[in-house]
């Protein structure tokens, strides 16, 4: 199996799924890029590179450069969806939401509970999220809780490339309209990858470790840090699970409330502000339905309550770390 | 372009029924049968279906929150409209869209839209869907004049124009976007100019004549049908009532409203055929007539209905969860 | 002292506000009502009736209709708010964030961070939420836990008259950006007000009813419908505490751990769907910092994981009912 | 008008100060002192210092992703900005807001922004400010061609007309948003026409001609200063880099590269001053040597300045809570 970046993963998914299916289109600012330029049309490829070389072999038609008009962008997709296409529309930061949530929030994700169930938005929309990489205040933030609270919206956060590709591929084959949250601190993460296409479901969460003295969940960026500390505390003796659930809408509660039954100790790892996070709804699902399990106070690892600093330091001292994981650990021992 | 009679007898039967059942509408409001809110079309019956005229089922349409007229012309069944604006089962959306939320993807009805400005850029993805397949079909978006200074909304018309989609944007200018007239709102001079500044051919048309908005219509799609990207259509309306059923309307006076009803569409319509000796009185009559009787029996049913079954309240959320 | 309604207060906040400090100015679709038409200017006052009569006293130099363009009245208001006016923005529905997100949670709540502490964005946005009205899925939604996890924002949920009118006080007179959320399905509620001016600090928690036996945490709307479950559980002599936190951010934690480390048993009533709620907020905050006090697992009364029904029997069964938080509490117990 | 030997001065230095600040932090990039992005100013220079030239602390400026040039063309110290960009102590925001986010109230610069369209709306408020306080300061709001085609940008430009604040949009057109050209993502064939449309006046001025961009910004501000409402300038400029620092720009021909560089704002005020015997060669030498050792100097200290106290991570996120 060919060791491959979670960038290629993701562009490996977006090109097999096109090839396999016409209806498959992407759309968002320089998806393609270069449009309407003097020189190479397509050579960019996203401003991260994930769609790079798709335009030059799917065409313009298929690879749709925009405006940078998100709520055009985020609609149309929409639009395109819900009268039979597959679009992939790129949001390029998650950060921008703010100019386009009613097209997410109110409209795709409605559109068939509204509609009495007639029907169907197979709209992926992709983007990316995460501090780590200096971005300032603007270009850092997660805003899974925003998207995972969304009756009608499934959110899935990869943390590794083989999931990356299986869970896109989930995705734009699923029906309904599913933000694809990609990390961009893990872009050039390498992992064994299938070439050929794969599924991973949704709502099925991946045990990374097993152990019986605690459980730590993560999700995204967060799960390789829960894996070192998992590694720091084993040298000490202490075996911690720990779960990756993949996907945080549908949430696989059940994997969660089984292992904190085994374990009786919970540490919920979310790189978001604490408040209405994807930590408490997990530490509030343990709370209220594996309570008698509890034998200590859910731990949960999150950022403070500021917007992302820009300054280095500050930034690292905003994120959770290997560190803060083990020290939630061991709180809860 | 001359239409037959048949012609002319469906485009007075959609305006009729759009009409009989607007003033439905506001009667069961008042006898409160309809939960929520009402925002009806009466006075803007020429608009909805001059543009829909010549639509099919596979031309898709999207509305707002003054959609009752929009679906009735895109070929809605009323009994299915009185069932869902009442909230019932078997209402067109299941007792859960409600008035602000009907649509229809049979009829080609993407969606009344609650939210102003939410239907133009999911019309652009309609349309995008058929220049991609190569069908000669295109999407229409309804906005109010209120409509047109939402931010989606002219990021649509940018959109529209790059992307070179067969759409066309349909501006009811009723002068009015709920209390504030769009005189004081839409700081441009004309709409259509406005939007045709965005690289788009654009007319202005009484939205009140049938005829025009019809013959405006037939322009608009043939330049998107021909491939040369979308097209902007004003229509000039009467609102009748207020912003919603039970507005009292103080931010009108009294001339203006007398002056709104004296523009009435359907009386345009009748004067127009007969003066011309294309349609009988009592053909329009016998129309109005059997409109008049299905929407009553449709009313009635609906009001005779039962609520949706509340196992279904969890149900349609997803395909698949 | 007068008995006045809900709307009726916030309306009068706004009145001596602005009588107060000429820096207070209202903005808004229909604030005022009737600009550019024929007849009588400022007789609406609001889609609502909230602002009645303050067009006719203030003028439209301060009580300002705007286009239908959330983004620019928000970002508008942000924008005089921090070159030194106070204005008080109204977003007719909390539903409508989604077309105006942006300049909420990434220009108005991070500028004071972003640039170092040296701006003050005295900014309110007034809005209204809540179902119950029949207003469908796009006119129901509350939206609080979206923006109680803004950093940088301060959000209120006043829950009878007399508070709208102090809360609404204390938002006007901060220093920084407040969503100031109205729950529409109280605004005829009576309740008796102070004719003068007054603040209700933010972050301090209201008790409405002490009692040993549980704790019931509820927000806005919520707030009578909780203290009508504690009614019925009085009958039975179960004595319930119920907290009112009107403000969501910040927080009065120590209200609601002080509480529950007498009573041990919480339910937590929150008007929204389950996911990274509020409800998961206050359980996970318990979970986490009054775990030993913890007798019984927390009792979440929330609404579903779909969007607002539109048929009246559906939308019933979609809120959380006094039934369901008395329901909650007995399974505590 | 003709601009007095110390003005003239002033404007190169200011020009000049940008053009060395923004090949400083190209090289401070390469050289990993630069954390995250840098999108530099280079070849703007004329477009920037033209519209702020006339401008005092007390008016309002809202900017952009590509900042810099508008902060110091708006007097902000570099030495202060070095430190934010760098992260360090003591930066204008305290090292806690970068590049994107520089913002000094005290100068009436209202923030860079790194939301595309988010300083349009803010700007129409800072001019609210003004137009209720009876000032004749004004508010101007800095856009690229890219951000013209955001909703936030279309709608502030409506509301400045309908609410006739004093106000001036900028658009900075460099041919690319991004990676698109804007040939490709503006519909409209002009991009000042179509803010025309929307009720205001628009002029399109050469954007490399430092006295083309202060003639027309003079007559802009007559004109909102007589209470006239908003007012349009979109300038045509080069972009000498790509969108960041370290963009290959394979997207634009090397001609056209090529043609970016000839029409250096720079080199063109140099020629024009220098050929109409303004200013001496000697004179703008020797400002460009008091500006490099400026710069060099606030580099070098901001290199070797502390991180901020960790203490400040959760600081000045509230006036109180
Ligand atoms: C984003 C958003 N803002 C505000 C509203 C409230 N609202 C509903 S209808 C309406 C007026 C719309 O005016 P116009 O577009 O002219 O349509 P008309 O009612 O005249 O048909 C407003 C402001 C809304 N539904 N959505
Ligand atoms: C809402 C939003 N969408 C997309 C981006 C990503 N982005 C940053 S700068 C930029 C291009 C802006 O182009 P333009 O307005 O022409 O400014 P220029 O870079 O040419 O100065 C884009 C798309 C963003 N920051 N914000
Ligand atoms: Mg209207
Ligand atoms: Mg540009």
């Amino acid at each position: 199996m060919a060791r491959i970046s979670y960038r290629k993963a993701v562009n490996q998914a977006l090109d097999q799924e096109m090839t396999r299916d016409a209806s498959v289109i992407l759309m968002g600012i320089d998806v393609g890029g270069g449009s309407g330029g003097s020189g190479d049309v397509g050579s960019v490829g996203g401003v991260m590179g994930v769609t790079k070389g798709l335009y030059p072999k799917y065409g313009p038609n298929r690879v749709i450069d925009t405006p940078i008009s998100e709520s055009a962008i985020i609609g149309a997709a929409a639009g395109a969806a819900v009268t039979g296409m597959r679009p992939v529309a790129e949001l390029m930061f998650v950060d921008f939401i703010g100019v386009c949530l009613d097209q997410i929030y109110n409209q795709a994700a409605k559109f068939r509970y509204m509609f009495g169930g007639k029907a169907r938005t197979p709209l992926v929309i992709r983007t990316m999220g995460g501090a780590g990489m200096r971005a300032g205040a603007q270009h850092s933030q997660n805003l899974h809780p925003i998207l995972t609270m969304i009756p009608g919206l499934k959110v899935v956060m990869p943390s590794n490339p083989y999931d990356a590709k299986g869970l896109l591929i989930r995705a734009i084959r699923d029906d309904d309209p599913v933000v694809f949250l990609e990390s961009k601190a893990l872009y050039d993460m390498k992992g064994e990858v299938p070439e050929e296409a794969y599924e991973i479901p949704f709502g099925e969460a991946n045990f990374l470790r097993d152990g019986g003295d605690a459980t730590i969940v993560a999700f995204g960026a967060m799960v390789p840090r829960a894996m070192q500390a998992a590694d720091r505390l084993a040298k000490d003796g202490i075996r911690v699970t720990v779960i990756d659930p993949r996907t945080t809408s549908p949430l696989d509660e059940e994997a969660i409330l089984d292992s904190v039954d085994e374990t009786g100790r919970l540490v919920v790892v979310d790189e978001s502000p604490p408040r209405c996070s994807l930590a408490a709804d997990v530490a509030a699902l343990v709370a209220s339905q594996a309570f008698d399990a509890l034998k200590a106070p859910v731990g949960m690892v999150t950022c403070p309550h500021t917007p992302v600093p820009f300054a280095p330091n500050l930034e690292d001292a905003y994120m959770p770390s290997a560190e803060k994981i083990e020290a939630a650990v061991r709180k809860t021992l | 372009m001359q239409l037959s009679r048949d012609e002319l007898k469906r485009a007075y039967t959609s305006m009729y029924a759009i009409r009989a059942f607007e003033e439905r509408v506001e009667k069961e409001f008042a006898d409160g049968t309809i939960p929520g809110f009402a925002h009806v079309y009466l006075g803007q019956e020429a608009s909805g279906v001059g543009v829909c005229f010549d639509l099919t089922d596979e031309d898709q349409i999207g509305s707002t929150h003054r959609g009752h007229g929009h679906c009735i012309a895109k070929g809605c069944e009323i009994e299915g409209m009185f069932l869902e604006i009442m909230g019932r089962d078997g209402g067109i959306c299941g007792g859960k869209g409600g008035s602000m939320h009907i649509a229809d993807m049979d009829k080609g009805m993407l969606g009344a839209n609650a939210i102003v400005g939410g239907s133009p850029p999911i019309a652009v993805g309609a349309a995008l869907t058929q220049k991609l397949r190569g069908t000669d079909r295109v999407a229409v978006a309804f906005s109010g004049d209120g409509a047109s200074n939402q931010g989606t909304t002219l990021e649509a018309m940018n959109m529209a124009v790059i992307l070179k989609v067969p759409m066309i944007f349909v501006f009811e200018n009723n002068g009015y976007g709920e209390f504030t007239a769009s005189e004081y709102s839409v700081g441009a001079p004309s709409l259509s100019d406005r939007a045709a500044a965005f690289g788009m051919p654009a007319q202005c048309v009484d939205g009140g004549d049938f005829f025009a908005v019809h013959a405006a219509m037939r322009e608009a799609l043939a330049h998107v049908r021909a491939g040369k990207g979308p097209y902007t259509l004003e229509t000039r309306c009467s609102r009748f009532l207020g912003h919603f059923v039970g507005d009292p309307q103080k931010y009108r006076s009294p001339e203006e409203l007398a002056q709104a009803r004296a523009n009435d569409p359907i009386q345009r319509f009748r004067d127009k055929v007969t003066t011309a000796a294309l349609l009988d009185i009592s053909e329009l009559d016998e129309i109005e007539q059997q409109i008049r009787a299905r929407v009553e029996a449709a009313a009635a049913a609906a009001r005779a209905a039962p609520m949706p079954a509340l196992e279904t309240l969890e149900t349609d959320v997803y395909v698949t969860y």
